[in-house]
């Protein structure tokens, strides 16, 4: 049976029915609202908000992002309007669209979190992404990314507070990314995004000054994509939950790199800034290749690499 | 018509001076719905190396031919790299971005200094049926090309720099108090430096003359996705400079 | 004063007496004679030679190196001629120059570690770069770079058998590189060198299998530099001895990064294959940049990145 | 006079046929002191994109006019920017690199398959005044542009292709052991597929006639120093494909 053209990029991550597996990475396509002129937000597999604290947040001081070779950092230190205000006012605009939207989400505590997961039950998104990875933030953040028992503590306090779909995002800053990935398993996760971030910093040789704001920053990009599909891979073999890929996807080639690492679904970042139609696009190459190969599902590439 | 994305074709890249550089580009797409004080990013090559955008003001803007011009200092990577471009050669536009200047002014004046000079040309054109004065600054008098590119489209030209070596020997901010005496002018727009811009938003809320500033920042994205070009503003929310901006009320920053 | 030419450049790494602070990175400048051609060695800070174990290694099958954006990755799994060749064969040719030549050593056990140190110490080298970092072996390797207490067993086995400057070369493949860095100067550590590769995978799409060989690779050259940069400084502020940066330098300008992180010396790798005269080159640009600024001697820039 | 690095100008770049193109730039340092199977370590550009060097053949090389030829066939993305390449474009040059073929031969029987006829035209020059024969191979006719370069170097042309297309039908190895009974070759001299190379020398051993292959492999460095193109050869010892190759003895490689 040849499938349509649509059913061939269907996926469904943890009860997510997304149109096609490609996301837009949290932090990277703002709230979509703002990549609305360039793509069809309807064609996007899901749009993942931008990272979403209990209080509004104003972010690092200085300058904010840098670019590195074939990548770049940034230290926003998740801004943000606030959980509220994003359910008051954002999420109106972006029921209007026929797109999955995943709020990113991340406290200083524990208890932040189960907050944000209650808060956000009922707001008509399709799923939260827990943000324990974000290196730009003095408190939580990382923090919880490299600990396993306080990895674990998160995930279940959100479970316990919402019947949503829960993607727990990992930091690829940790020797074992793989120990992470299984404690979110056994805590509850529904789903593993990763990478996020990988901590970086650049200096200016010439006032002798760090050249972000906040010192240091996270990387991201084309950069880093060979750690991002070696992590994917590494969890893929570990975990039973399906993976969310990203980490320095431009081309549907790179994409399908992490979908046969075992992802279910990637998401674009950077690219967005350089290519506004990425997200689209690299879903039509993923389904040229699909189609090339005679192959009618996407699920038929997950995890194929043979290491053998 | 909206924001949009193209390939771009090279039709002219000139040395305006020393390190400055005018690139006109054909973007039809764009040109036609231009506003003066917004601007483009652009992406110069199809590799990873340089990998971001660069944005640059609007400068000009052909809407019969549809081209765009952009006026330029190398200063890094990006813009040495762009030196190389030949007629023929393409890049990729994204735009127009930005909000735009307020040209309901009937007596405007330009505030200009350096490259800050570049969106306030296509600011000056549209302001060209009446009477616009420009106030320029610039180091040198190897810099101050500018009054040439400004000739016809200004009606008054005052020039200062910062060694003397031509027009008055000093800062815009110097004369501005002097001009503003001598003229009514309904509006100030002005882009340059950060403390220029400061010293004539301060010196235009002494003459309780409606400033516009131009500001610049870091960007990513240029569309206010990434939130790297954020600043809080007098009323204690957050702007994006890309959408927000670059333009904004002198009154609304926090200087 | 004003300090020659030469004296500006000077570096006095634990005891290692380099005329500039620029070395070549460990399996990038092979033994040096191969890079003979290009480069007069006396004109390099230090060369580091390829990871050098008890016995020959013939390394891993298949393919070894992949370019990835703005990097390279390698499974070369320590090929080398053995600890004795290398005493006996390759060390006389390089004894006719004036350079100090420092040896890489792997080993499987931590016995491994001291036998390598014993045999080397009366060999007419410069010192010992103690490499627990390397990915791309099955056994030792990166297991002593990830946990500080085998780290610290390696290190002081390695003092106890040799009265040569000990370098350590640090894994970036961790969580937490300066509980790694403060273990190994406590174990005895005269130097410590930084990053060694970050662990990549790469998939070929059109066959679905791994493009290297090993699966996975180390992950170099000027993509990882923001990475490298932050380790750096990061164990800057933690340890006492001197570190050795290294992790993407092309240019003088990349060198002069890492230096204001706090390094004293660097190590160029990946860019010997782009450019065969960079050693040369970084550490001439070195010294135009201290000419330029009015600095007398390298050391000025150490650490002297300004955070505040 | 050694290996170096050099800057060198393209003077000509053409299409051969299809995705082979043909590069022929000006690096008399490098030109002066080649022999035939030597290969040349390119840097397209100096960004960082891409980052490595590329490994190409001698095909030709003319001291008096201090230049080099290559001949390469498009296959990812460094051959792609490289098609590029515009005469007064500039390229970096390491070379040359690698061993070359031994020319001592009297009555010398090249054996070519696709790309791997690039290295061994300089080697049919290198024969010239004696009686060389060369037997290439390909998948089609369209591939098979290779006669008119061999054309004034060699005597004897004998052609197949996989498709029957032009020539006999079939592979080089099928015909090999024909020419070899009915001439006195005293060496054969191979390159192409790793395939095409087993078989001939496998042939080669058989009428016992010394066979030298040239090899390709992975390459960082070039020069011997990254140990990324080793393999171990018939002794038992590790052998280096950039520098103790990329020319072996058949009966050194371990098939
Ligand atoms: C809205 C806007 C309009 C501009 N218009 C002009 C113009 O008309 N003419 C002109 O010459 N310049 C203009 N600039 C500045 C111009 O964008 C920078 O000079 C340019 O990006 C430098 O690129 P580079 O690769 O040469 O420098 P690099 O230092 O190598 O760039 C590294 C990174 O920093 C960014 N960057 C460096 N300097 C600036 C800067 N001053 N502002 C913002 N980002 C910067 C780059 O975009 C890049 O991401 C404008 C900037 C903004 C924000
Ligand atoms: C000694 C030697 C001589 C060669 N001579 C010729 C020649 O005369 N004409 C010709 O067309 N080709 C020749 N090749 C092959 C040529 O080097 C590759 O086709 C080329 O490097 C591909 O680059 P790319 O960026 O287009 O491919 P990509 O696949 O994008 O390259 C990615 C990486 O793989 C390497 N790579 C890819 N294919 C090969 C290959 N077949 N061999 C070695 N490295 C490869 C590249 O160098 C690069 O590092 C030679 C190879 C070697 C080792
Ligand atoms: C400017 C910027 C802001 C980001 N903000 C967030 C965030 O708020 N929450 C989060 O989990 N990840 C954030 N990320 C990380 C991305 O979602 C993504 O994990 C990472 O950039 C790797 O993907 P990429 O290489 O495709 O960009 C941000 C990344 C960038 C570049
Ligand atoms: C081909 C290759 C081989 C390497 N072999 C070794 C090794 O044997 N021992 C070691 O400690 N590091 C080894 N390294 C790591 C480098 O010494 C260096 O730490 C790393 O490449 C980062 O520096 P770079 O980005 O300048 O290359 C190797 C790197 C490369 C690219
Ligand atoms: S540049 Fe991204 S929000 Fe302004
Ligand atoms: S390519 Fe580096 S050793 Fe051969």
């Amino acid at each position: 049976m040849v499938n349509t053209a649509e059913a061939m990029l269907a996926v469904n991550i943890a009860g997510i029915k997304m149109k096609t597996p490609v996301m837009t990475a949290s932090g990277t396509f703002g709230f979509g609202l703002e990549y609305s002129d360039f793509v069809d937000l309807n064609k996007v597999g899901a749009i993942v908000v931008k990272g979403t604290t209990l209080a509004p947040k104003a972010g690092n001081n200085g300058r904010r992002i840098a670019e590195t070779p074939a990548g770049m950092m940034n230290c926003i230190g998740l801004e943000n309007p606030g959980v509220d205000e994003f359910i008051s006012k954002t999420m109106p605009k972006l029921a209007a669209y026929q797109v999955p939207v995943i709020v990113n989400i991340s406290g200083n505590t524990v208890e932040d979190y189960g907050e944000l997961a209650a808060r956000l039950d009922q707001s008509g998104i399709a799923g939260l992404e827990v943000n324990i990875s974000c290196p730009n933030v003095k408190q939580g953040g990382i923090a919880f990314g490299t600990c396993p028992e306080s990895a674990s503590e998160v995930v279940r306090e959100v479970k316990k507070k919402t019947s949503l779909p829960v993607i727990v995002k990992l930091s690829p800053n940790v020797t074992d990314v793989v120990l992470m990935a299984r404690a979110v398993e056994d805590a509850g996760a529904d789903a593993i995004s990763l990478i996020n971030t990988l901590l970086g910093m650049a200096i200016d040789i010439k006032n002798w000054r760090p050249v972000l704001g906040n010192t240091v920053g996270g990387l991201s990009g084309p950069a880093v994509k060979p750690v991002a599909v070696r992590m994917v891979w590494q969890v893929a073999q570990a975990v039973k939950v399906p993976i969310i890929g990203m980490g320095g996807i431009m081309t549907a080639e790179d994409a399908l790199e992490f979908i046969l690492a075992g992802a279910s679904a990637v998401a674009v970042g950077t690219a967005n800034f350089v290519n506004p139609y990425v997200s689209v696009e690299v879903a039509e190459g993923i389904r040229d290749y699909l189609t090339k190969r005679g192959l009618t599902q996407i699920g038929d590439l997950v995890g194929k690499v043979n290491c053998g | 018509m909206t924001k949009t994305c193209v390939t771009a074709q090279v039709m002219k890249h000139t040395v305006l001076a020393g390190d400055v550089w005018e690139l006109v580009v054909a973007a039809p797409e764009i040109a036609s719905i231009t506003r003066p004080g917004q601007f483009v990013h652009i992406r110069l090559t199809d590799t990873i190396d340089p990998l971001l955008r660069r944005p640059f003001s609007i400068a000009d803007c052909d809407t019969a031919k549809g081209t765009l011009t952009f006026i330029y200092r190398v200063v890094g990577r990006g813009t040495a790299l762009m030196t190389k471009l030949q007629p023929g050669d393409t890049i990729n536009c994204m735009g127009p971005l930005g909000n735009g200047f307020d040209v309901t002014a009937k007596r405007p004046l330009l505030v200009g200094g350096g490259m800050g000079l570049a969106p306030l040309l296509l600011l000056a054109r549209a302001f060209c049926s009446r009477p616009a004065t420009i106030l320029m600054g610039g180091r040198n008098e190897q810099e101050l090309f500018w009054p040439n590119l400004y000739a016809t489209v200004c009606q008054n030209i005052h020039i200062t720099s910062d060694d003397g070596s031509i027009g008055h020997h000093g800062f815009t901010v110097d004369l501005l108090p002097e001009l503003l005496k001598q003229d009514k002018f309904d509006a100030i727009y002005a882009c340059g430096p950060h403390v220029m811009l400061k010293g004539v938003a301060a010196v235009a809320a002494q003459y309780d003359v409606p400033c516009q500033v131009s500001l610049e920042d870091y960007m990513a994205c240029g569309v206010g996705a990434c939130l790297s070009c954020t600043c809080e503003n007098t009323s204690g929310k957050r702007h994006k400079v890309c959408t927000d901006g670059p333009v904004f009320w002198a009154q609304e920053v926090v200087w």
